[in-house]
């Protein structure tokens, strides 16, 4: 057998392919530590003056705050909207997956909805309902609707893997005494749990990169997440530093790398236990 | 007292599906039921109407004399298992056997101390902190077992619970659980047992009593000697027994049964009535080869250790006969012509329109 | 029975969800598409003034509608494709595998950064590694951004880069083939790329459909890759529906046009999803279906 | 926090805006909250808070978008009708730019105009001298040496030199403030496109489709312009350092007159404000958001604190603090000096009406690639631009 | 010419686990080879290097005189029949059958007419437009055999092909396959089989040969008879038979062989040594109740039908006798004393270290 001769192969195409894909984390990475007229003078990895001073000013930022206090910002959104996120879907998406009732199909039409509609135009509306809610310079717009079951995409996947999982289990729990809250929260949770996981790290990282949202129902710097602290100093029409940007920049890509690289096998595994069976 | 009646229970699925007709069954107290018949006969659905977790669309279930049809699983004072077990597959042994009583509110002391007499009579005590992933399939089998065991339910349901496992450990799960019942009831614990399964090997082996089913409806409940030697009709001689009852068409002529152009000599006297066309059985252990009886050619001859089955095709019909290996040594002639006398006490005739069996 | 309420009962934060957060901009949205709403003044109903122009005189929807067809026509199936290819190799067992799988998905982290913008440029630039590359083979160097044509296809490469997502969802499909499907293939003398075509392929169809889904669903909304990369040019060329909504809804202000071409543009994902749905019964083979 | 003032910037804006808030809310007695970005997205926020009536009382307005919050001169609040704002300070002309049908929406908060920054380096090496005209401008192209240009044109900087040529020789402005209608006829314009052609075809510019096969990459960002392959430009007077900076070392960028032709009419200077401050209308506390502006604009307090951060102050009193302080870089003073010597008719914003604007761009680029002549491409923008002014009527 | 014969065979998996020790095993042209043993004993290991699907380490595999070691399963003339019958899902059962000679390019009609042909021999030409998963498990398994034939290859490979199905279904498709052996056979079609199983009734009733496997050793290689009645050693012995053969523990004293308290008397003349400790073995069909033998409790009565198995407790050692349930009407005599009788003429002794049957 050729496997060995395979597997050069594969090495070969697995490296070329990969460096493609990291080039630019490689050269974010040589750029934030280059001086600003050189990030696009030259287009060398390597910077030629390495210099500590975009991580050193950007993290001092031009606010009263360092940049730590945008990263709390941002995990104080992530928390509620992450841990929202996960008990809402699983508690939808075992409601769909589990029962039977009145209209469900439709109820179900409406997730796959949602996804459809261009948010651009439902901005304004959801923006004028969370001034009357009295939500606005909070970080409540930001999670509140995510926890609330809002992101389709999450109960529609959570949804796919429930129908792959046999219901033995949750009988014997019935069984056991359990109700089907308890069969939820001991049998269901535990066995969705490498598909919560995935949602949870989409979520992460979604919300991490979420431009937009803050910037539109944030208006207190300090109450500003890394994404709108990422572009808080660049003006296009003025000059501005882009060694610090590039800096920070590789400081908010940083959690979401490491998160993925120790989940990643929990992450695949539990999209496998779903993704089979549509 | 844990008796389980079924009073003209019926199921309807959702799609219109009727699955169970209207059955009628008395389970006794501390009786071993086993529910048997093919796949698709709706033995599980009834099962699992008992354990509530199938809603019943027609008649009723008791458990001691008491209406359950309302009640959830949780409250019918049953225990299951499952044919794959349905062990939690995130929870230790431990914490498997526990999950019933930790949602009992039982305090913790007292878990613990039933987990280790259950563990103690299932000799599961090594694996209480495994994973059930870790286990063997006959190790998931008895943690399963413990976990209903655990509850001291008056009722315990089993669906196919060795389906799963290979035939030697098969053969001794068998045993153990039939064992465990015995003892559990000499401790005076109500252990009703209500067992499904499609083996009848399990099912003569373990059953009090037996009750065949098919598509939805009972075809006998008996003992399994009764069922053996007695089979009520066609289905259930054909169901049980291994190998199976040879079941020959053909019609009855004066005292014989004609099966092409051979006649077979019989005592008809006890016939209530002559069937038009008559089906002729008799099981291999009780066909011997010999000077009468029917002629055919050895198609095949399997070789069982102690024993070997001769596989011979009498016209369009294929017999089977088993005798003991000493008794027929050579394997190797097939295409011999080979008569095969049977045991005239164990013979039966059946009503081919009907089914019954009209020897009994 | 009790069980239809325990249903919805688990469904409540969602319906709560929808009723507050959803349905109420979804039909406000709707409502303004059909009137003259241009932010700074209540609107007024115009009836169906907006969808009128749209299909009857605006030349720049038509225009955008076509190339955001063109976009997802190309983009979903190259991704799709290369989406799969790549996950196919990193279905193997090989030392450092995760390694990989972290690289390979390390530009679906990046999102819409300011590296992206930067690599691309640098790889299709006028003398870009691309170019060089062409050039190396003899060729002639492309203009890529500059050429109408080529522009798009360069906005297609980034998507189909950053094709993460839909890499750890196929990963997840093979790894749940059947081993001894390969094996029965090889027995009958099938060769590898047999293998792919007549039994990989199939088996994910369900998964292949699920990615199609969600990457039309998503081309359709495409919006970081041309502005970060083309801003719409040139000649319009990557100029995609959603821009377009964007700049008339925050560049010149008309919300009520924008939410009618939002609208437009929501029916034809949605038919195209539907048909999707529909086409799935012939070639998509659902293992856990009931006979 | 009794106020809110929200702008867009960079550090330096970011850091020292916030210092002239905290000087002159103690002089006030306020406390100003801050409410700051970059620019992206600036706009979308402001155009959200604007359509929620949840605007910050004090806000940075960018000058083309007058139109867009205030049609009619209500989107914001009236200046003059809040007492505490020293209007002595502007000219008439720069308190007219800033108003909309008549009403004063904003406060100029910087004048600039687009002037001509030359790589004086570049033409020495080439031995030719800094362009004074267009015509010595165009006779550099080609002659630059190793593929390189004398000039850049993009996207609006393109527009401008169209606009910048027709202005020259006709003497009007695109609009026209009588009529509110296109001011220029149809040949007038194709000559400026004409004219933009020209500059491609001697070489004085890359055309627009070499251009973009960059990648849409900013001027400074180029390594050309750095080393001074593109020598030349036409900017905001206020962006010398933009461009400057990133020049490699040894490379001298000099701001220049304007360049004319033989024939002009006027020099054609493209100046207008900047940005502006305005008030909002929804403003709890108008007179005290007032109070707050002109501190920024026209007291010591918001005039150090400030200093050059949103380029060389309009307001009078700021801008000779800053001179006799010396707190201005003298190379912006002298763009600045040039963009404000030269004449020219007043800029209308409608200019800048991003329908305006836009279809002037995509029919410039449609003419750049050939796709249609410059009589069509004129007509074009003529009609198009008079359909969006007659909304205004 | 189709034999297969392996030489040293070695397989050192790549976590350098040693699964296969050197091999040797020559299969004759046409034979019907069995490979048995238990779970985990490298029965697939040996299996797939002969198919080609896991790489050998060491030694060589021959099929018809010629080393297949480097070539790809495809071109090794050999077809596989697998234990969950790896049928292409989303292909018709036509398509199933088809796919490896559309493969070869085999034209259209050809392909047509081969299907057909062994649709017919497999009487499964009903089934050839429906899916995989619309099949009965025997129905799965006859097209898996289908796919295996169509090939017309030297060798079938099957690993544990039935091992999924009822028993029902195993023992009727048990026949079908040897007699479709002894049918190919009989048209000249050179039709080797090697067939791994973990059931021994399978080996015993299908195998002209029986190769016994244990941890990648071969333990012993014979005819189904001999392996019954002459086990070379305890673990064939343990292996073979069922239900399984008493194997007790104790020791020979003089002429008699001890456990705890009880004497058996026995001829040890044949014995070629003593061993220090010995195992004595019998097959519980050897065992009938008696007056002299080996005395203990009746733990459990099996009722299998026709047979009784009767579990009893000598000492701390559980022997199992089978006798005819007309021998041994009474079941419910648990607790009663019984002393079995051994047939003298079918006992073994082995010697407990080397596992060696002494008796032979
Ligand atoms: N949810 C359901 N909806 C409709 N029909 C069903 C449903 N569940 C089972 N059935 C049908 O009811 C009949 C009885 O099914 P059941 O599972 O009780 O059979 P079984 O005797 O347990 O078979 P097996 O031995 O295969 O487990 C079958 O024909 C089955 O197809
Ligand atoms: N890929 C592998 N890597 C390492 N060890 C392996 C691998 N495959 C099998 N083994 C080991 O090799 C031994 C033989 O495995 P094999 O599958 O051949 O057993 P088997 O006799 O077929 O068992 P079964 O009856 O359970 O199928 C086992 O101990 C197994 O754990
Ligand atoms: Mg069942
Ligand atoms: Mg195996």
């Amino acid at each position: 057998m050729n496997t060995s001769l395979g597997n050069v192969l594969r090495y070969t195409l697995l490296i070329a392919v990969g460096l493609i894909m990291l080039y630019p984390l490689i050269w974010l990475i040589g750029a934030s530590f280059k001086t600003n007229s050189e990030i696009f003078g030259n287009a060398s990895i390597l910077p030629e003056n390495p210099t500590l001073d975009g991580y050193i000013k950007g993290w001092e930022t031009s606010t009263p705050y360092t940049f730590g206090r945008f990263f709390w910002n941002s995990f104080l959104i992530i928390l509620p909207k992450t841990i929202g996120t996960a008990i809402s879907c699983a508690l939808v998406a075992y409601g769909f997956a589990r029962f039977d009732f009145p209209y469900k199909k439709i109820l179900f039409g409406t997730v796959i909805a949602t996804l459809l509609l261009p948010n651009v135009v439902t901005r304004i509306p959801q923006y004028i309902l969370f001034r009357d809610l009295g939500w606005l310079d909070t970080f409540l717009p930001l999670w509140v609707p995510s926890a609330l079951a809002g992101d389709a995409f999450f109960v529609f996947m959570l949804v796919q893997f429930l129908r792959a999982i046999p219901r033995d289990m949750e009988e014997a729990a019935r069984v056991d005494g359990a109700n089907s809250l308890q069969t939820l929260i001991f049998i269901v949770v535990p066995m969705l749990a490498p598909a919560l996981i995935s949602v949870c790290l989409f979520q992460f990282m979604w919300t991490m990169n979420d431009f937009l949202g803050p910037l539109i129902y944030i208006s207190s710097v300090d109450k500003y997440p890394v994404s709108l602290a990422l572009k808080l100093s660049i003006d296009t029409t003025e000059s501005f530093e882009w060694n610090r940007i590039l800096a920070m920049s590789v400081l908010t890509i940083l959690p979401a790398l490491i998160v993925f690289f120790l989940a990643q096998k929990h992450f695949i595994e539990g999209i496998s236990t779903g993704g089979v069976k549509g | 007292m844990a008796s389980v009646d079924l009073i003209n229970l019926e199921k309807t699925y959702g799609g219109g599906f009727r699955a169970v007709h209207g059955i009628n069954l008395n389970i006794a107290d501390g009786e071993f039921m086993v529910l048997v018949g093919p796949s698709g006969c709706a033995k599980s659905t009834t099962l699992r109407m008992v354990a509530g977790l199938e809603e019943i669309t027609g008649g009723e279930v008791r458990i001691g004399g008491k209406v359950v049809n309302s009640l959830s699983p949780g409250e019918r004072s049953i225990a299951m298992v499952f044919q794959n077990y349905a062990l939690y597959p995130h929870m230790k042994v431990r914490s498997n056997l526990a999950f019933g009583l930790k949602l009992a509110g039982v305090p913790k002391p007292e878990i613990r101390k039933a987990v280790d007499e259950v563990a103690a009579i299932l000799e599961i005590e090594p694996l209480l902190d495994r994973l059930p992933k870790q286990l063997s399939g006959g190790q998931a089998q008895r943690v399963a077992l413990g976990r209903a065991l655990i509850k001291k339910p008056g009722v315990f349901l089993f669906d196919e619970p060795l389906s799963n496992l290979d035939a030697k450990l098969r053969a001794s799960m068998r045993v153990r659980i039939t064992e465990l019942h015995k003892r559990l009831k000499t401790q005076g614990l109500s252990s009703t047992v209500l067992y499904v399964t499609h083996d009848q090997t399990e099912a003569m082996t373990m059953g009090d009593r037996i009750c065949v089913m098919q598509g939805g409806h009972i075809m006998q409940v008996a003992d399994p000697k009764t069922l053996y030697n007695r089979p009520a009709n066609l289905f259930v001689a054909g169901f049980i027994g291994m190998p199976e009852m040879n079941l020959i068409d053909g019609r009855l002529d004066g005292d014989a049964f004609v099966l092409g152009d051979q006649r077979l000599p019989l005592d008809l006297s006890r016939l209530p009535r002559r069937p038009a066309q008559a089906v002729l059985g008799v099981r291999p252990q009780n066909l011997t080869p010999g000077a009468t009886g029917l002629t055919g050619t050895l198609a095949h001859v399997e070789f069982m250790g102690h024993d070997v089955n001769l596989h011979v095709d009498i016209g369009p019909a294929r017999m089977v006969a088993t005798m003991p290996a000493a008794d027929f040594d050579r394997l190797d002639r097939a295409g011999d012509r080979v008569t095969l006398t049977p045991d005239p006490s164990a013979l039966h005739i059946f009503d081919k329109d009907s089914g019954d069996n009209l020897s009994l | 029975m009790k069980q239809r309420h325990i249903g919805l009962a688990y469904l409540s934060p969602y319906i709560l969800g929808l009723l507050v957060f959803t349905m109420i901009p979804f039909g406000a949205s709707l409502y303004l598409s059909f009137t003259d709403y241009n932010l700074m003044q209540s609107p007024n109903w115009t009836g169906l003034a907006n969808y009128w122009e749209l299909f009857t005189t605006d030349r720049t929807f038509r225009r955008s509608l076509l190339v955001t067809l063109t976009y997802v026509f190309l983009t979903v199936p190259l991704k799709l494709a290369f989406a799969l290819f790549i996950a196919y190799i990193l279905n193997h067992k090989l030392r450092g595998i995760n390694l990989f799988r972290t690289a390979f998905y390390v530009p679906s982290i990046l999102g819409g950064s300011i590296a992206i913008a930067v690599l691309w440029r640098y790889i299709f630039a006028e003398q870009g590694i691309v170019n060089m590359a062409l050039l190396g083979l003899g060729l002639e160097p492309v203009n890529w951004f500059g050429d109408p044509t080529n522009a798009l296809i360069t906005i297609t490469l980034l998507r189909c880069w950053q094709f993460g997502s839909a890499m750890v969802i196929f990963l997840a499909a093979l790894q749940s083939i059947d081993k001894s499907l390969y094996e029965a293939a090889a027995c009958d003398g099938a060769k590898p790329w047999h293998s792919f075509v007549f039994i990989t392929i199939p088996l994910i169809t369900p998964v292949i459909f699920f990615n199609l889904i969600m990457q039309m669903v998503q081309g359709f909304q495409e919006f970081n890759g041309p502005y970060i990369i083309t801003q719409g040019g040139p000649l319009k060329s990557t100029y995609l529906l959603p821009l377009y909504i964007y700049d008339e809804a925050f560049k010149k202000f008309n919300m009520g046009y924008a939410s009618a071409i939002a609208w437009v543009l929501f029916l034809i994902i949605m038919v195209l999803t539907l048909v999707a749905f529909w086409s799935s019964k012939k070639w998509v083979y659902y293992a856990g279906d009931k006979r | 926090d009794d106020l809110r003032m929200s702008w867009w910037g960079g550090d330096a804006r970011h850091v020292a805006t916030q210092e002239a808030l905290k000087q002159c809310g103690t002089k006030y007695g306020h406390t100003i909250a801050a409410e700051f970005t970059g620019f992206d997205g600036y706009l979308e926020k402001l155009t959200t808070q604007m359509a929620g009536g949840t605007e910050a009382d004090i806000i940075q307005v960018n000058w083309p978008w007058l139109p867009l919050f205030s049609k009619d001169g209500t989107g914001f609040a009236d200046l003059r009708s809040l007492t505490a704002i020293d209007l002595s300070q502007w000219t008439e002309e720069q308190l007219t730019a800033a108003s909309m049908n008549g009403v004063l929406q904003g406060l100029p908060v910087s004048t600039t105009g687009r002037v001509f920054f030359f790589n004086k380096t570049a033409f020495e090496k080439a031995g030719l001298a800094i362009p004074t005209t267009w015509d010595e401008l165009m006779a550099a192209g080609g002659k630059m040496g190793d593929g390189a240009q004398p000039f850049n044109a993009v996207k609006e900087t393109a527009q401008l030199i169209i606009t910048l040529s027709v202005v020259q020789k006709t003497g009007k402005d695109l609009v026209d403030p009588a009529t509110n209608r296109v001011a220029w006829t149809a040949e007038e314009l194709a000559a400026g496109f004409e004219f933009y052609n020209q500059l491609v075809e001697t070489g004085t510019i890359l055309s627009a489709k070499d251009e973009a096969a960059a990648g849409g990459v900013n001027l400074f960002e180029k390594p050309e312009w750095a080393d001074g392959r593109i020598a030349g430009s036409y900017e905001w007077d206020s962006t010398y350092a933009k461009y400057a900076d990133p020049m490699a070392e040894g490379q001298e960028l000099v701001p220049v007159e304007m360049l004319t032709f033989a024939d002009a009419k006027t020099k054609g200077v493209y100046r207008k404000p900047s940005m502006v401050f305005s008030v909002s209308k929804n403003s709890k506390n108008p007179e005290a958001a007032a109070q707050i502006v002109n501190c920024l604009l026209n007291e010591e307090e918001g005039i150090a604190a400030l200093g050059d951060s949103r380029g060389l102050p309009a307001s009078k009193v700021a801008a000779e603090w800053l001179a006799t302080n010396g707190k201005v870089d003298p190379m912006v003073k002298a763009a600045n000096d040039i963009a404000m010597a030269a004449d020219g008719p007043v800029i209308s914003p409608f200019n800048e009406h991003p329908e305006i604007r836009g279809l002037f761009l995509d029919t410039l680029e449609e003419y750049a690639y050939g796709m249609i002549d410059a009589p069509t491409a004129a007509q074009v923008v003529i009609d198009g631009a008079n359909a969006t002014l007659a909304k205004f009527d």
